[in-house]
């Protein structure tokens, strides 16, 4: 009912505009539309599997290794974390869901190592900063992993080790 | 047991017209009216009357009431209590009531014969639509132009002024696209004001 | 006067001033500079600071130049932009470019001038860079990179200035000239950290802050030090409502630019365990203290009153050098004045008097002593204690530890029929007491410290309290209520004018005492001139 | 009494309307999903099935649906007017429902010397019945919205009544025309007339007769039902869901299925005034008996090779998916491959052994009746799928431009075919 009408012009304004007689006739344009649907269609009942549709849990798409998945947190020869605990990845994420503890480390070439580097899975966006951040390229969002659920929030608050160790699928249980 | 139909529905027409004009909200209201026309539709159809009924329900129930309804939503006041305690209102509604009742004893009293049995035709179509365009052809006629007149009053409330009317006709400028000759009258007259005259 | 140009502009300055001082006034900020340091003599060895001046062949570095009439100085064209950029290539020649674990990355000169001066690539690349000590403990407070140094001699100067120390030079020659602490030394006097503070690179970092917060994070509050009377300013660096560490804030009336390594670190008291976040009460004697509500501690005050005698029960009141003015003239106003209390002093005579030096550390090692004087409180000796000491008297003690300052005040504690403890540290005094309310700590609060030259000097909390610790204010506000003189003023600035108004010493403060304090000895003089 | 066995017989054919509409409802939701989903490139449902084995392309999920609806929990918002909230949905349903009853779905059922006319009620006011009972639907949608006490719901509420205020004038000056053309208002007359040939060839179908006003009549139905195009009432990117925004549980899915049973009326309505109803297209009820038997044997044929057909392409699937899915699903096409080859081996077999080409008179007339039954039927899904795919072609109106459209365009047409029409009447039959 917002809509007054306040005469012939202001009906025709704004639509209808650039149209041909025919097109304005609507009639021949639905049947138009209808039959590009209808050819949509046939096309896709009996070209089945031709459908862009994934099966999805059946079928899992490959989306190359620009996606940025599930983080995780690449090691030293030693198996240490690479992390030196600069905390740039933890400045710049938009989302403020990395928070790292800084320790003193006694190893002769570490100067200063994580104690704890956690990660909000719920607050996380994705955004990939934090790879690019990086200087000493410790993080990394390319396991491909991007079905993260759980059933408790607790879940998705993952630590350095979980990162460390990041083989599983979905989050830690 | 078209006795015990007639006794079920007029009961209910007349429980429901009781409930219409005792309820104090108005949607509520013009609810129980919609079913006392749905019973007096079922009393035409055992009446044999089925155009009449179905006419009952189309125009009253079905078409009219829905304005009412509309009507009643689009003013939002259906909280608006409907004052009863007037003592000239319901003097009017008693004196109505008694006259009324007067008037229909009176009519039903004055025949002692039982109704007359009728044809299969008869309240059909066909038969309304015979007596409608022959006997009374001049008063349907008159209704119609009345209806008319209706009509065309409710326009003449609605419409509103036109900004064009005013004699101004749609400015041609130099300039403009024929976008703004077709655009609202008012809104290129702003813009005429707005393109510099060349 | 002098006349010159400084970037095609007309100033004035007096003569001889220095040049790099009159540059930082022309352009509104500094030169690039490591080794100046107005608090320092001059150095001249990092070339930062060189600037074109007319008529002279060469660059000349502006700290070492003295203003002259006439003189015609650029320091921003092509040819000072070109000697930065070289100098700045040379000092990061042996850099190990480590700012990732660096404490210093965030306030580092390095990179705010390689970053002012676009130097993403540097210019001048060799392949081995000389190798020099990295993480090596050179005192208590203070650890070692010699890497990173740029041979500013900032913290060289200081330790000859300053503290006339001499822990610290430069030894070898060359690129391979190194800083260290001389052989057999460490560097372990109370003014240490403040070789942090100055080194403009990360060098010299603090052990005590080692790796504890990037500093980006790290939000500043003026503060004044409460560890002695001297009232060093500071600004608190604090993040999420936890303290990170002090830094001195410029005063030069003050603390100049410096400030002992004792202050600094006295605010890890604030999240010590011995915090009193919780009132407690102790039922009676020799049991020990139940934690409890504020309504709680507050009934029991009263039940004690009740319980001592009712109307009969006498009050008395010591309060604390370590209180701030305003919860000083609150105690003595209103559970004094109004209600009632007997004040027995703000502390024991001579106690809590220690060694100073002649730098800044004061032997008095409160913060308000010279305050509670001027409010007209008095020092009182075990004696007076020993005499109040009463069955039938409630003891309030606001702030300070008894028992600390004399260590047989115990036995006059134990002596009082109640003794409630109002602070925010557990210490001899809370344990002895019968009911604990605790207060917040003073970087969690408000208030005015009058230092021992009597200046004045205001600070703003920068974090909350913990638990249910209260403004020391509110508390006395409560119990002036709870004895039936509830206060007429509420909040800090009511309390503070109200000071102003009465206390004829403080007067000067009604105006506000400003960063830097108010010396209000010299205010009330220069207002008796003005009379 | 002979009234008891018509009674009964009326019960049974009321029975019989109920089983195909409320059987059809979840079919028909069924490939309103499957239908969007095929036109968007989508998969459409597929995922419920029974026992791990039997999905059925989806069709599982409409009956997941219906046990979703019953065990939600059902709440009633504060405020609600409690009567008129709760009667909103049963009148929708009712009317839905009751608007069947002057359909006809056959000619006449032969049981021995016995005719029984296969529609419940053969009111002498016909189509007007239907248009009088589908008037009211709009009370639901508008006590639903107003007794809601929610805005959303209101606005719903509103511009369903005015949307079908507007609408019902062009879809009764369309049906007049028809009864012109017609010259009865009762249905099974109607299609009676449309058994006729034109010229010899074409059937007299309405819609031949008189297309513009089948034009109006369809999109007046349109509007009627609140189907896309026309579904501002419940317009949920700007009212949420409308009219039943506040419905939840089985009250909700009472307006469901009221939609989707408004839509089936609409279906068989439009198949019976303008495509022949029950009329097989060049074969009357007479011709249909007489040729019972070549029909019958016919149509087996076909039956017994589409089966066969089915059963091969359904066991390809099997082969092919075999070790895809790693579970049950998998044996889902071999079993209904064997089915299909069951058919395929009755219907052949009675093609052999029953000798279908030689049947008897009261056997060919069932075969007529049931001829007729599943062309009305056929029509009716045809129509009904007609309202699906629109909706998935065609984005909503503004109600600005249905406001234009139903008062400027169709009402001025609809009067323009009702004179047009009637001249022709006049003119022709004198």
């Amino acid at each position: 009912m917002g809509y007054s009408v306040h005469g012939p012009k202001a009906r025709t304004g704004g639509q209808g505009q650039g149209l041909l007689p025919k097109e304005s006739l609507y009639l021949i344009e639905i049947c138009k539309g209808l039959f590009i649907t209808m050819r949509h269609l046939v096309r896709n009942v009996f070209h089945m599997g031709d459908m862009p549709t994934l099966q999805y849990p059946d079928e899992k798409p490959d989306y190359g290794p620009w996606l940025r998945g599930r983080h995780r947190l690449m090691k030293r020869e030693d198996g240490s974390p690479r992390c030196v605990a600069c905390q740039m990845c933890s400045t710049i994420c938009p989302a403020d869901c990395i928070s790292i503890m800084a320790m003193d480390d006694d190893r002769p070439d570490v100067e200063k190592s994580p104690e704890t580097f956690d990660i909000d899975l719920l607050r996380c966006v994705y955004c990939g900063l934090c790879v690019e951040a990086c200087p000493c390229d410790a993080i990394r969002m390319d396991t491909g992993i991007f079905e993260i659920a759980a059933d408790n929030r607790a879940a998705f608050q993952v630590d350095m080790d979980f990162l460390l160790n990041n083989t599983t699928d979905g989050v830690k249980s | 047991m078209e006795a015990v139909f007639f006794y079920v529905f007029g009961t209910l027409a007349v429980i429901s017209a009781l409930l219409t004009v005792t309820r104090r909200d108005a949607v509520a209201s013009a609810f129980w009216l919609i079913f006392c026309f749905l019973s007096v539709a079922a009393l035409f159809a055992l009446l044999s009357a089925h155009f009449m009924a179905i006419l009952q329900i189309l125009l009253y129930a079905g078409a009219i009431m829905v304005f009412f309804l509309f009507v009643i939503m689009f003013l939002g006041k259906s909280q608006d209590r409907v004052k009863t305690s007037d003592w000239r209102v319901v003097a009017l509604g008693v004196l109505s009531l008694i006259g009324a009742t007067v008037v229909l004893t009176r009519l039903v009293g004055s025949t002692h014969a039982p109704f007359p049995a009728v044809a299969d035709s008869y309240g059909g179509i066909e038969a309304v639509s015979e007596v409608l365009l022959t006997k009374y052809l001049f008063a349907f006629e008159l209704t119609g132009l009345l209806l008319t007149a209706a009509v065309i009053g409710a326009v003449y409330l609605a419409r509103r002024e036109a900004p064009g009317s005013r004699g101004a006709k749609a400015p041609v400028v130099r300039g403009l696209t024929s976008q703004a000759a077709t655009s609202t009258a008012s809104s290129s007259a702003v813009q005429h004001e707005d393109v510099p005259h060349a | 006067m002098a006349k010159m140009t400084i970037d095609g502009k007309e100033h004035e300055f007096e003569d001889g001033m220095n040049l790099f001082e009159a540059c930082a006034v022309a352009r509104g900020e500094n030169l690039p500079h490591f080794c100046y340091h107005p608090g320092l003599s001059i150095a001249g060895v990092c070339r930062m600071c060189q600037v074109e001046v007319e008529g002279m062949p060469k660059l000349m570095i502006a700290c070492n130049s003295q203003v002259k009439d006439g003189m015609v100085v650029h320091t921003r064209n092509e040819r000072v932009d070109g000697a930065v950029r070289q100098i700045l290539n040379f000092h990061l020649l042996h850099h190990p470019v480590d700012c990732p674990v660096c404490d210093q990355a965030g306030e580092c000169s390095l990179q705010d001038f390689y970053m002012a001066n676009g130097l993403y690539e540097a210019d001048v690349d060799i392949e081995d860079k000389i190798a020099k000590g990295k993480v090596k403990p050179i005192g208590e407070m203070v650890m070692l990179d010699a890497e990173r140094c740029v041979l500013c001699a900032r913290c060289t100067r200081f330790t000859t200035e300053i503290t006339q120390t001499h822990e610290m030079g430069i030894f070898n020659r060359g690129d391979h000239s190194e800083i260290d602490v001389a052989p057999g030394k460490t560097l372990d006097n109370n003014y240490s950290l403040n070789t942090v503070d100055i080194c403009p690179v990360g060098a010299l970092t603090s052990r005590d802050f080692r790796f504890r917060r990037r500093v980006w994070w790290l939000s500043e509050t003026d503060g004044i030090c409460h560890g002695c009377a001297t009232g060093c300013n500071m600004s608190i660096h604090h993040s999420e409502g936890i303290v990170y560490r002090t830094k001195p804030r410029d005063n030069m009336d003050v603390n100049r630019y410096w400030m002992c390594d004792h202050g600094r670190t006295l605010y890890h008291e604030i999240a010590e365990s011995d915090r009193l976040t919780q009132p407690s009460v102790r039922k009676a004697r020799g049991e020990l203290a139940q934690t409890a509500s504020w309504d709680h501690a507050y009934r029991s005050i009263e039940a004690a009153g009740k319980a001592l005698g009712g109307d009969d029960a006498a009050l008395m009141i010591i309060l604390s050098p370590h209180a701030t003015v305003e919860e000083l003239y609150a105690a003595k106003s209103v559970l004094s004045d109004s209600v009632g209390g007997a004040l027995l002093g703000y502390r024991l005579r001579g106690s809590e008097i220690g060694e100073g030096d002649e730098l800044l550390f004061d032997a008095d090692r409160t913060p308000n002593a010279a305050g509670a004087k001027k409010l007209g409180l008095a020092e009182y000796d075990a004696k007076q204690l020993e005499a109040a000491a009463n069955e039938k008297t409630m003891l309030l003690v606001v702030g300070g530890d008894l028992a600390l300052a004399a260590p047989d005040a115990g036995a006059a504690l134990s002596k009082f029929g109640c003794v409630v403890y109002l602070g925010w540290q557990e210490n001899s005094t809370s344990m002895l007491a019968d009911i604990v309310l605790p207060t917040s700590h003073y970087a969690e609060r408000e208030g005015t410290f009058v230092n021992r030259e009597g200046r004045a000097q205001t600070f703003a909390a920068a974090i909350d309290a913990p638990g249910e610790a209260r403004d020391p204010l509110r508390v006395i506000r409560e119990l002036g209520a709870l004895f039936g003189h509830e206060p007429t003023w509420d909040g800090i600035e009511a309390v503070r004018s109200e000071l102003c108004a009465r206390e004829g010493a403080f007067a000067a403060m009604a105006q506000g005492v400003g960063p830097l304090g108010l010396a209000l000895d010299a205010a009330a003089e220069s207002e008796v001139e003005r009379a | 009494m002979p009234d008891i066995t018509e009674l009964l017989w009326a019960l049974g054919k009321i029975g019989f309307m109920l089983a195909v509409i409320l059987g059809t409802l979840p079919v028909m939701i069924w490939a309103e999903r499957k239908g969007a989903a095929y036109i968007q490139d989508r998969s459409g449902p597929n995922r419920a099935s029974i026992g791990g084995v039997f999905r059925l392309g989806g069709l599982i999920h409409p009956l997941a649906d219906v046990f979703k609806l019953v065990f939600k929990e059902e709440i009633v918002p504060a405020g609600v007017n409690v009567f008129f909230y709760h009667l909103a949905p049963i009148i929708m349903m009712t009317v839905a429902l009751s608007t069947f009853a002057v359909i006809p779905f056959g000619d006449v059922l032969l049981l021995g010397t016995r005719e029984i006319p296969l529609l419940v009620a053969n009111l002498n006011v016909g189509i007007l019945y239907i248009l009088a009972i589908s008037s009211l639907t709009v009370y639901g949608t508008v006590l639903a919205g107003w007794s809601s006490n929610n805005k959303f719901a209101f606005l719903g509420g509103l511009r369903a009544s005015a949307q079908m205020i507007s609408y019902e004038i062009n879809m009764g000056l369309a049906v007049l025309a028809l009864i012109l053309v017609y010259g009865s208002v009762r249905l099974n007359d109607m299609v009676v007339a449309q058994g006729d040939l034109l010229w010899g060839f074409i059937p007299a179908w309405g819609v031949v007769l008189q297309p513009v006003g089948f034009v109006l009549f369809l999109v007046a139905l349109f509007a009627e039902t609140n189907r896309n195009p026309f579904d501002l009432p419940e317009g949920e990117s700007e009212l949420v869901a409308g009219y039943h925004l506040e419905y939840s549980s089985l009250k909700f899915a009472l307006f469901f299925m009221a939609e989707y049973c408004n839509m089936i009326v609409g279906a068989a309505v439009v198949s019976t005034l303008y495509f022949g109803g029950w009329q097989v297209p060049w074969l009357t009820t007479e011709g249909l008996r007489e040729n019972a038997g070549t029909l019958l044997t016919v149509s087996l044929s076909v039956g017994t090779l589409l089966n066969l057909l089915f059963a091969t392409g359904l066991w390809r699937k099997f082969q092919g998916e075999r070790g895809t899915l790693g579970d049950r699903r998998e044996l889902e096409s071999g079993i209904l491959a064997v089915v299909f080859l069951g058919l395929a081996l009755a219907t052949g077999g009675y093609l052999l052994v029953g000798k279908p080409w030689d049947i008897g008179p009261a056997a060919s007339a069932h075969f007529a009746t049931v001829m007729q039954i599943g062309q009305f039927i056929t029509k009716t899904l045809l129509f009904s799928w007609v309202f699906i795919w629109v909706r998935w072609t065609l984005p909503r109106f503004r109600y600005d431009q249905l406001m234009r459209l139903g008062w400027q365009y169709m009402l001025p047409l609809a009067l323009l075919n009702f004179v047009v029409t009637a001249a022709f009447v006049l003119f022709t039959h004198g």
